[in-house]
């Protein structure tokens, strides 16, 4: 069966340039950085040239880069390591209700290590609003911390204006641009970003390695402790390879994110409006315009969302519930609850989120297929619902 | 996480699914706010279940268990079919992933409330959850 | 120039067919384990099998294994984990003075949190006395932990007997396994193991992959947080290729164990003999038999460590001082400070570390040109060094 | 960490190593304990180094720096030679590591000791850190 891969926001498919540029770090360039000889030399200059390269996509020096093990160390480090640091000024941390666990459970923890944590409120669209962030700040407040774009409904924040407000109060500001990368342009100078964690499994890199860009002068306390690699914040041999895979795939993602993003734009478009066109009790999460280029999410009534993505998936459509976590389907979205979606509105969730790999064509067999099997699910529900489930 | 072959099978194929009109009895048991929900139709003939359906709101455990389920207890006592648990519903599926079972393994509770309503209607006494003798087959 | 690669302790070259087995899940098999589609559900297969493998090396139970980023996560994960976890319980935690800094530095990091560490003293040939641990041992003691077998001079520790003593006294026993997968057998059952931590990069395996062997029963706080993957203990995307290398790659170190020690210690013996016995002013570090299959470790009269590991380069020998931290020559090993070695002694360190991969024809290639080398720099010595300095 | 194609140049094959017998001066400076140690010896006419060579014992950028600042200062006059600092060695080795310039560049501080030992056979004022003029070229 041909299978189509509309699950991009969980993880992507490895661009073949990239893994090409891996290969020899397996098993002929395979030094350890750190030693002294040749084959430490080569795989030095390999990381120092990914280095240069994720610098520059994200507007940082090379300086600036640290490399970790993906998205959920980069924000670990970057929420402990800048609220743990930074003690001594304030125990305020300001985040949002719908931002991803690693981002929210290490906020979750840092409340149990002595800090205030205020979680800004969504909107129905999925949108922060600035003049919250700017309510909620107070001078004790050491670290704000607002996601570029969210990983289930799509939203895109304003970080520029949200970093300025952190800024002007004296705060530090992080985003976890997870998601982002390569779908939107950033630069964390006129962006007013001082921690910015990215992953690059989600751009067509490979899985667990990632990067936490750190402002010159903002001062981090290590998560874990060790040989005092990438300049004591990240120590660890470094995964030369993984490092080298990243460097290319954000090299490639933003130097190609102009034609990616056209191509993705028109596919979701025409995803929404297909979807929403064809069939009834289906309706759009998130923002309709300010939302990424690569995602659709959306609600049905009378459907359960897991049955729904099984059904896809046996008809050949990798799609998601809204995240990949939580094996209970009675666990409710805390993205959709954050938008304030009734807990039952939340329970026929499908988020297809794309990449540059997708055609035209995937969509059209979606939509060709979507709606006999929603139909088929609807035919199954108790009359109830079938009736009051909207 | 994963589903075994069994419980992908009573999925995509789900047995006896949709209402039945002139059910002996009929359960309805759980909530489609946070949960699965699962209703019941039975016949009855001679306190053994000859034909059963159901209709089902919920995931891909909580459509292929009531499945399942159903072909457990089609043609048994009602004796012996309310004894029929949670557990024995997944083992006979080759196993559910643990959340599973006790949030979208419905379908006995479901039958009790059917029993419950085809007794009903014929003026006998309900039976509770603690009339169950803890034996299992 | 043909180069020779004497440095496996430092880093492995990856098994061709651990590669093979990895690429696959780059860019085909490329799904979130997480994920309920198919492309899910076959990356979570690769986990588990790879899991699989892992406990059995181990003997350990599929449960028991967490997947991490490598050694040193593996080492905060047990040491943080343990010791905030049990902070109920006691906050002692009895450790070596030549532990690894990823074991070392997380120690001091815990002292900074109010545990009281002790650092027990290794002998002159680089072994720990249980008598010292039995010693050491309070009723606040929460953990030990004492590193399988030493990353410098390849001492071996006994950890079967320190894990006993340990246990009497009603502490956590981890040990540092990071150097002795596939060259020492291990089994967590019989040798007293709670926490054992491996990286996949030391045993031909991929970089930036290890795992933590936690003992049922045994509770740890994660490190990170965020989607709750590896049962909470160790959020983030599974890096799917990279647990499926360290499963093969321990697999084939495990089977072929046999074979390459009896290889390694071969061209081992080798090398130790034949260097000492053509070269004055040389001593070898550790203990002569209770050492790695890999390892040996050398002290050279009159020559800086440094010069000699760059000169052996210059003729295609990959070695190393130690290990493959520091960039200042003058900062001293402090694992043979820990052995006694005096200051001036330990400047002229030379570690070769073999893997199955060495043949007895590169060890006589060594013995070729390390003569030569050691003459010329000591030539360069002035005459005090010349002849005071040993 | 890693050292320039300059550095390895010059560390593989040094100019001017050697004990020179009949030198004018010898300074020696560092240790061999936790450190490194050079000793350069000199050659002086009208006050200008007109020869020079060293001995070192250290790492790879010791020796490279010994022997860079060797030819640096060979022909230069006393005065001008003692103002060429750490600095200006690893630059003309295109940079150094950081760590390394500290610890391993002291060639600048032998050659002090080498022309306070010609001063002083022959009767001249030592100089001292301090009267040298905090000016770069
Ligand atoms: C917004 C966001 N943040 C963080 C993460 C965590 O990244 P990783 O799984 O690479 O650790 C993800 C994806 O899982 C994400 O979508
Ligand atoms: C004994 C020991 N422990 C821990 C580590 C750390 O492992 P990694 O570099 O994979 O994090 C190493 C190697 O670097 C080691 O030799």
């Amino acid at each position: 069966m041909e299978r189509t891969y509309f699950d991009n926001s969980a993880t992507t498919r490895m661009d073949r340039r990239v893994m090409e540029e891996m290969l020899p770090y397996f098993d002929q360039r395979y030094g350890n950085a750190s030693s002294m000889h040749s084959f430490g030399r080569e795989a030095y200059d390999a990381i120092e040239l990914a280095r240069e390269r994720t610098a520059k996509a994200l507007g940082a020096t090379t300086r600036e880069v640290v490399f970790t093990s993906g998205g959920t160390e980069s924000d670990n480090l970057a929420i402990q390591g800048a609220a743990f640091a930074n003690i001594a000024k304030g125990r305020h941390i300001i985040t949002t209700a719908f931002e991803h666990h690693a981002v929210l459970h290490t906020c979750h923890f840092m409340g149990s290590q002595g800090f205030r944590v205020t979680y800004l409120p969504v909107d129905g669209q999925g949108l922060v609003d600035p003049e919250d962030l700017k309510r909620a700040m107070t001078k004790e407040t050491i670290l704000v911390s607002v996601m570029a774009a969210n990983n289930e409904v799509g939203t895109i924040q304003p970080i520029r204006e949200l970093g300025a407000i952190a800024h002007e109060g004296g705060s530090l500001f992080h985003t976890d641009a997870v998601q982002s990368i390569a779908k939107l342009p950033v630069d964390i100078a006129s962006d007013n970003i001082d921690l910015i964690s990215i992953s690059a499994h989600k751009f067509h890199g490979p899985k667990g390695v990632g990067a936490l860009c750190v402002r010159k002068g903002v001062k981090l306390r290590p998560v874990v402790y060790g040989g005092g690699q990438e300049r004591g914040l990240r120590s660890s041999t470094e995964n030369v390879p993984g490092i080298v895979g990243l460097g290319k795939a954000i090299k490639i993602g933003v130097s190609e994110m102009e034609d990616s993003v056209a191509r993705m734009v028109a596919i979701r478009d025409r995803l929404i409006d297909g979807t929403l066109s064809s069939l009834e009790g289906c309706f759009l999460n998130g923002h309709r315009t300010k939302r990424l280029c690569n995602n659709a999410h959306f609600r049905f009534d009378l459907v359960e969302g897991e049955a729904l993505v099984l059904s896809l998936d046996m008809k050949g459509f990798a799609t998601s519930t809204g995240s990949a976590c939580s094996t209970r389907s009675a666990e409710t979205s805390h993205v959709l609850k954050a938008l304030g979606v009734r807990p039952e509105d939340s329970r026929g969730s499908l988020r297809l989120s794309l990449s540059k790999f997708n055609t035209m064509e995937e969509a059209e067999r979606f939509l060709g297929a979507i709606g006999e099997i929603v139909a088929r699910l609807r035919s199954m529900a108790p009359r109830a619902a079938r009736s009051g489930g909207a | 996480m994963a589903y075994g072959r069994k419980v992908m099978e009573h999925f995509a194929n789900p047995r006896n699914v949709g209402e039945m009109k002139d059910a002996d009895g009929v359960g309805r048991f759980g909530n489609t706010v946070d949960g699965d929900e699962v209703v019941l139709y039975i016949k009855v003939k001679d306190d053994v279940i000859s034909d059963i359906s159901f209709q089902v709101f919920g995931c891909a455990a909580a459509i292929a268990s009531t499945s399942m389920f159903t072909e457990m207890v089609k043609g048994k006592s009602l004796e012996a079919a309310i004894r029929l648990t949670k557990e024995d519903v997944s083992e006979a599926l080759d196993g559910l992933p643990p959340g599973k079972i006790g949030c979208s393994v419905i379908a006995p509770d479901a039958l009790r409330a059917a029993i419950n309503d085809y007794l009903g209607r014929r003026g006998r006494g309900f039976i509770t959850g603690d009339e169950i003798p803890p034996m299992r087959r």
